[in-house]
């Protein structure tokens, strides 16, 4: 297959690898874009409390790179079968991260708005549940903790 | 023979590393898991004692491929084999 | 009201005016940015296809500023009073575009996803009900249609 | 009295302007639409005959207002008002 330059890959990336604009870039480059009526992105960023409401200082994100890459795949490729879905990619961030930073992307083209918000809202609830990535909260009173 | 062993979350924390290969004599998970025990605090979050074998939460992964027994014993390993553990995950 | 230089107001822009990215950076220039755990983003843009099916060469984007400033301003203030929503900003553009080009922005930042994907596609519904704003469809075959 | 009307989408592409003043006698919307009818192909987009009032799908704006009445007896204007017939939306 031959990709042009713009071509972003979903996968695990380093924090500070990439950003949305690029993801949308490569979405927009990709040949089936005149068929899309609208682009859909979700960036989760590190929020200052944990669910359950304890006060967040920083946050940590570990990752097995080969694991997460593979089901990154499949959950792209299985989304990209759904009725006017041209594209999807999934884009998670690892390292350490302040509060506000951009830790995971997903960006979904479709040739109307109803299926592209279906498709992202359950890309954003596969990837959380699917992929080998876990993440660390760093509370202000100087402890942490591994969600699961 | 030779594995190793690659720690993520919590066992990265808890162990310092990354990654790390041990020499073990035995062809099965039992061996790594006594190895691993002794050197590391993991014992209390990979053992389920009541039911004397793995805790059914840890994913077991052997050449990037999960494993669905959870009997230390029963699960085969050989020479170059990559392992892990995993607590279940939790995406950003 | 002291906003920092980041500050997008919401409503009607030329073509050419704005992107996605300074929208996107104004919400994180947001005071109430800590409490936000996920930004949602919708990008309408020309389909090469009428909602019947015909083939569309371009299109263009009539808007009563005046009106759909306020009307925009009114959805956006409406659509913050809902729970868990920090922003929302509704940006759209006016002009002559070609197929694939950016037609309008919609960006909400939510405490959690759910609440996000709730009122980015409520925003949508709205700002298609409710703002001046029209759009004609120049088909392949010369002739064209204002869309009501 | 002098009003100014103004143009979009459709009403845009038939009059080839903006917007457009207009020199008026009598203080409602019947006068104006007198002399918009004579000078534009918009009576059918705007008059309902069958009614013999403005079609309800339009939107009567004076001064960034909506009007709902839709006899055009009944809409007073002022000099200086600025007024647009409009139909309903599609954003993109």
């Amino acid at each position: 297959m031959h990709y042009n330059e713009d071509f972003v890959k979903s996968g695990i990336y380093n924090k500070g690898e990439i950003v949305l604009e690029s993801i949308i870039k490569s979405v927009k480059a990709n040949p089936k874009i005149k068929k899309v009526g609208s682009i859909h992105a979700f960036t989760g960023i590190v929020r200052d409390s944990s669910i359950n409401g304890k006060p967040v200082a920083r946050m940590k994100i570990d990752a097995y790179d080969e694991l997460a890459n593979k089901s990154i795949f499949e959950i792209c490729e299985r989304l990209k079968q759904e009725k006017g879905i041209m594209d999807v990619k999934i884009v998670h961030l690892k390292g350490e991260f302040e509060l506000s930073e951009d830790l995971v992307y997903v960006v979904v083209a479709s040739a109307h708005r109803k299926e592209g918000f279906d498709v992202i809202s359950k890309a954003v609830d596969m990837y959380k549940k699917e992929i080998a990535v876990w993440k660390r909260e760093d509370f202000n009173d100087g402890t942490s903790e591994w969600i699961h | 023979m030779i594995v190793e062993v690659l720690y993520f979350a919590e066992f990265k924390d808890i162990t310092g590393k990354e990654k790390e290969k041990f020499e073990i004599l035995d062809n099965n998970l039992e061996a790594l898991l006594n190895i691993l025990f002794e050197k590391y605090k993991l014992r209390s979050i990979i053992w389920d004692e009541k039911n004397q074998k793995i805790h059914s939460l840890i994913s077991i992964i052997i050449n990037n491929q999960a494993i669905h027994k959870k009997d230390p014993l029963l699960i085969d390993i050989s020479d170059g084999d990559t392992i892990a553990f995993l607590l279940p995950v939790s995406g950003g």
